[in-house]
């Protein structure tokens, strides 16, 4: 597999705080790539740096050897780099189909074109029952999908999904993971941002692992989840956790 | 001393907690885990009234909270910490003290709390009349924990308190949220570190979208198969 | 060029920016506590005027004595219109507010004409013509009031900010609302108090001006306008900033209008507000986000 | 109402409209419609930018009175017909509104109000110094030299009413293009989520300043209109903050980011104020802007989203039932 986004030494900081401190990474074509670390690791920050919302401070962002560092958002979009945000952000006041076909407006002028590919994403991604429903309206689940049919609509080649499945239950996470599977085979590589392991194992090709700011562990899915320096990251230096004897667990379920 | 009683909630027309249940005993330290999402900050938002209840009631020390408006909770004995400390970045580190005990009953012996605070948190003394938003993050948690003590609370509501911290203030911060439990203050913890927050409290709730799922004492949970696999990926 | 004129334009100027820090003082006040932009800010200076007039004119008490009078009316006055109007958009966009505080702008001046007409009033005071010379300069006795008085007033309002729990808590709602509401503090009351004693920093204001202006419906307007680009300049929000602010735009405006033109005067301190806005929209003392 | 009803009201109303100057002879009359659809028409072009862009400008005369100088300057001062002359005025004010957009769309929230109030009063400023050219204060006099299209002189006031009612019409249909348009679309994400529209491609400032530019070319449009009716101008006259205000009150009062807003607006406060002038008569003018002042007090407290909201139907479609039901597997 190619290199499709080749990541250099990233450095992003916010009066003084390294929120990323020099962030190696490379994302190969057609692969889906983990990234996970604990709340205040950089991912968040990671994802806006290359998606234009914030200037990195430092190092560069090649796409297909193309130099897009500090690319403003829209410019980044037009290049094939979507994101979705941490809380989803649909166009409130706006359907289904509205919000998508803004989305699909970046490969036409006309909005009857773009509607008839909005259509068909919304279809892909399971929301063909609320195509005239107000996104203001939806409840998580489907807020998520349209984060994802509308990010699906920009035909990106790098997707950064922030959390996409936040607020989901198990149930519904597993049909988000599917969509996300099903994005990848249309030829998105994605760059996956999760706290729930189960799912970062199941989906992921790769996983990199960020702490303060910095690259602590790179590998296999399972590789990276038996690393002890990603156990101790996880666990706030220590290993009470694993420590405790393995009693079963009446703990009662309501 | 807190009863929640099957509680819904959430922002506009979208429903965040679904019938939750939850109760904090008088000198109990209880804490919160579920995944991003799963509607812990809106409960305990829920609780110190910023976010509207739609159902359910909340009880306190034998008050019926529903009636009251967010500001008047303090005054009842409920200190809440929220996500990213909420320390006042504009003001200095004495001034937001000061607020701390803004509350009538915590304002007349506002000088004697000062002290003790001072001392459990020296560097604080040190750095009185600097702004709050200069002080490093575990010093703004530190000071937030001071304050939040400045209303002599009966409940301390604390949400992620080892957010963006290095480990090794993690672990200070926890030894004084263990200290301030010694103390006999209750305890409600959200916390990701899931290692910390069930070392430090009796009693866990896990909040899956928006619905206690499981519940029991801290040990117990720590060895559930679930939430090992779920939120350890162990 | 002489240079006692360009001292003696600076004086004045100096003074009247004393008045212009004072309104926009107010201005400032309600904006860092609410976050939101009030263009009815000249129509309480006016209504100060007016209040200050009336007094002098029914009751016999002149401008200076009458001050902490028409301070009371105007913080009920101010507190009022919280309550009837502001309390209930509270929490909507920016644009409400402009438009409300517009309304209100456009309803307070025309009532007062329908109540007034539209007749140039004056205030006569003993101190009306008197000045104080010093080395060929000259100042005349009620601009030097008026910019002692601004100076207090400011002095006093920072003092409150810093010094009392209730200023405390005022400086805590600007920032946070939703932490003072966790710490115990009402915002909507803090909210109150802000307009109310940003509506009588605008009517003291009115009253120091009455000696040296006309009083008619359409006074205010002159302030309002100045009262933003002085607010701006000196960083949204700050005190500090608005007194520098005001001194300043009062100098500008007063050396532009005598060596450049009369009718450009304006438009150097619009000129400094757009450069202001474009390259630092913290403004002078404002912190950059 | 069923669709043939609504098809013949519409044709009343547009024989109404279309025949209003034939039927009375009362100048007053006609002026008073024709100013209706004169503020319409700019706060259809406001809107562009207000509305639907989400940009509250306050500065909008500065446009008015650029296309109204312009026309007028070169008709007095050269000979030029105005039909030229507004082109040029268009053309000025779209030169203008690129000038005073590129720096103003960076600034956010009060800031951009503030800066385009700040530009207009500069504007008004420059218009009342530069007394060789424009006359000052005293302003500008058009001598009247007979019926003739080529200087859009008229006698009557019925053929400004129906050049209004046409430029009316265009701006109209124009607008209403936009709103299903790509521009449209664009302008509505923008207003909903700024950075939600740039993370999908939006190029905000840029579809923000095509938004402003047309804005602008409408309202200097409608200036030239104005000044050739009028047969005056003065900088407090065409360039006054006040002017700038009502053109944004007409499409507040009548509902921001709505096509028929503006039309409701600007029929609702031109009839009021001169409603109010006629009776009350003008020794009380304050009167009319009193009643002016407390509507847009009511409409911002009240009716936030103008007084279309009225006419507003059934609310759109809502989720299917089964999709609010969530299983749980715990």
């Amino acid at each position: 597999m190619s290199t499709l986004l080749k990541v250099t030494n990233l450095k992003k900081s916010f009066q003084g705080v390294h929120a990323l401190k020099d962030v190696s990474l490379d994302l190969a074509e057609g692969e889906i790539l983990g990234l996970i670390g604990p709340n205040g690791s950089g991912k968040s920050t990671f994802v806006n740096t290359i998606a234009g919302t914030f200037r990195p401070d430092g190092g560069r962002a090649l796409l297909q050897d193309v130099d897009v560092t500090g690319l403003p958002t829209p410019a980044m979009a037009r290049h094939g780099v979507a994101r979705t945000f941490q809380s989803s952000r649909p166009f409130l006041g706006m359907t289904v189909l509205e919000n998508v076909t803004v989305a699909a407006l970046l490969h036409t002028d006309r909005p009857a074109e773009a509607e008839a590919a909005a259509r068909e994403c919304i279809a892909l991604t399971g929301l063909a029952d609320c195509v005239d429903v107000t996104s203001a309206n939806l409840p998580v689940e489907r807020r998520r999908r349209l984060d994802l049919c509308r990010a699906l609509a920009l035909k990106p080649k790098v997707l950064m999904l922030d959390e996409c499945l936040a607020g989901l239950n198990p149930r519904e996470m597993d049909e988000g993971l599917d969509l996300v599977r099903l994005i990848n085979r249309t030829g998105v590589s994605v760059i996956f941002i999760e706290h729930v392991m189960k799912a970062v194992v199941a989906l992921c090709h790769r996983v990199v692992v960020l702490n303060q700011g910095e690259l602590l562990a790179e590998g296999s899915p399972q590789a990276v989840m038996r690393d002890e320096k990603v156990i101790r990251a996880y666990l706030g230096g220590s290993s009470k956790l694993c420590s405790t004897s393995k009693r079963s667990a009446p703990a009662t379920a309501t | 001393m807190l009863d929640v009683k099957a509680i819904s909630a959430g922002y506009g027309d979208m429903k965040v907690l679904d019938c939750v249940s939850l109760t904090v005993e008088s000198g109990e330290a209880v804490s919160l885990v579920g995944s991003n999402g799963a509607g812990k900050t809106t409960l305990l938002r829920a609780i110190s009234g910023l976010v509207p209840v739609w159902s359910g009631s909340i009880v306190f020390d034998g008050q019926d909270l529903g009636a009251l408006p967010a500001h008047k909770l303090p005054a009842l004995g409920i200190a809440h910490i929220p996500q990213g400390r909420g320390v006042l970045t504009q003001l200095t580190v004495k001034d937001n003290l000061l607020l701390g005990g803004y509350v009538p009953a915590a304002r007349e012996r506002r000088p004697e709390t000062m002290k003790m605070v001072y001392d459990l948190f020296p560097v604080l003394r040190e750095k009185e009349s600097q702004l709050g938003g200069s002080l490093s993050g575990g010093q703004q948690q530190m000071l937030a924990i001071a304050r939040a003590l400045m209303s002599h609370p009966k409940l301390l509501i604390l949400d992620e308190p080892s957010l963006g911290l290095a480990p090794i203030m993690v672990e200070a911060v926890f030894e004084i949220i263990k200290t301030i439990s010694g103390q006999g203050v209750s305890l409600l913890l959200v916390e990701q570190n899931l290692a910390e927050a069930l070392a430090v409290s009796t009693r866990a709730y896990v909040l899956e979208t928006g619905r206690v799922v499981l519940h029991g004492a801290s040990d117990e949970l720590a060895n559930n198969e679930h939430v090992r696999t779920a939120y350890l990926g162990i | 060029m002489d240079s006692t004129i360009i001292l003696q334009t600076t004086l004045n100027g100096l003074m009247i920016g004393g008045v212009y820090a004072l309104v926009a003082v107010g201005l400032t006040l309600i904006f860092g506590v609410m976050k939101i932009v009030n263009f009815a800010q000249g129509e309480f200076v006016m209504l100060g005027m007016y209040v200050s007039w009336a007094l002098a004119t029914f009751v016999g008490i002149g401008p200076y004595p009458g001050l902490l009078i028409v301070a009371v009316i105007m913080f009920v006055g101010g507190w009022l219109t919280f309550k009837l109007l502001i309390i209930r958009i509270i929490g909507k966009s920016d644009e409400a507010f402009i438009l409300l505080t517009l309304g209100l702008s456009i309803f307070l001046q025309n009532i007062t004409l329908l109540a007034f007409g539209a007749d140039y009033l004056t205030v006569t005071t003993t101190v009306k013509d008197a000045a104080i010379r010093f080395g060929g300069l000259a100042i005349s006795l009620p601009r030097l009031i008026a910019f002692g008085v601004a100076l207090v007033m400011v002095a006093a309002l920072t003092l409150f900010l810093n010094r009392t729990d209730t200023g405390r808590a005022m400086r805590a709602t600007a920032e946070s609302r939703e932490v003072a509401t966790l710490l115990g503090i009402d915002p909507v009351s803090c909210f109150a108090v802000a307009f109310g004693v940003g509506t009588v920093m605008a009517g003291i204001a009115g009253v120091l001006l009455t000696p040296m202006f006309y009083v008619y419906p359409g006074v205010g307007t002159l302030f309002n306008t100045t009262a933003f680009i002085v607010v701006v300049l000196g960083g949204m929000g700050s005190l500090t900033g608005a007194l520098v602010g005001g001194l300043l735009i009062g100098i500008v405006e007063a050396l532009g209008g005598t060596f450049v033109s009369l009718d450009l005067s304006q438009l150097f301190a619009f000129l400094i507000f757009l450069a202001v806005l474009f390259v630092r929209p913290s403004g002078l003392f404002g912190r950059s986000a | 109402m069923n669709r043939t009803g609504r098809i013949f009201l519409a044709a009343l109303a547009g024989a109404a409209v279309l025949l209003f100057p034939v039927v009375t002879t009362t100048p007053y009359y006609i002026h008073t419609v024709l100013m209706v659809f004169l503020f319409a028409t700019m706060g259809l072009g406001w809107n562009l930018i207000g509305g639907y862009g989400a940009q509250l400008s306050l500065g909008h005369s500065t446009f008015f009175a650029i296309g109204a100088y312009s026309a007028v300057l070169l008709m007095v001062n050269y000979e030029i017909s105005p039909l030229v002359g507004g082109i040029v005025g268009m053309v000025l004010a779209c030169g203008a509104a690129v000038v005073i957009g590129l720096p103003c769309f960076r600034l956010r929230g009060p800031y951009f109000c503030l800066a385009t109030i700040a530009a207009g009063e500069i504007a008004r400023i420059l218009f009342l110094h530069f007394q060789e050219f424009t006359g000052g204060a005293n302003g500008v006099p058009l001598p009247f030299h007979g019926d003739d299209i080529l200087t859009l002189q008229f006698s009557s006031k019925a053929p400004y009413y129906y050049l209004a009612l046409g430029l009316l019409v265009a701006v109209f249909v124009l607008v209403r293009w936009m709103e299903k348009a790509k521009i449209g679309r664009y302008l509505a994400a923008i207003r909903e989520d700024q950075d939600a529209a740039e993370s999908l491609g939006v190029r905000t400032d840029r579809v923000k300043l095509i938004a402003y530019v047309l804005s602008a070319a409408i309202t200097a449009a409608a200036g030239v209109l104005y000044a050739f009716t009028v047969g005056y101008i003065d900088p407090d006259g065409v360039a006054s903050l006040n002017l700038s205000i009502e053109i944004a009150v007409v499409v507040i009062v009548g509902g921001i980011g709505t096509l028929w807003g503006p039309v409701l607006g600007a029929t609702v406060v031109v009839l009021l104020t001169e409603l109010t002038n006629m009776y009350l008569g003008s020794l009380r003018s304050g009167a009319s802007l009193v009643l002016y002042g407390l509507l847009l007090i009511v409409v911002v407290v009240a009716r936030p989203k103008g007084l279309i909201s009225l006419f507003d139907r059934a609310p759109a479609a809502s989720l299917p039932k089964q999709v609010g039901t969530r299983v749980h597997v715990a």
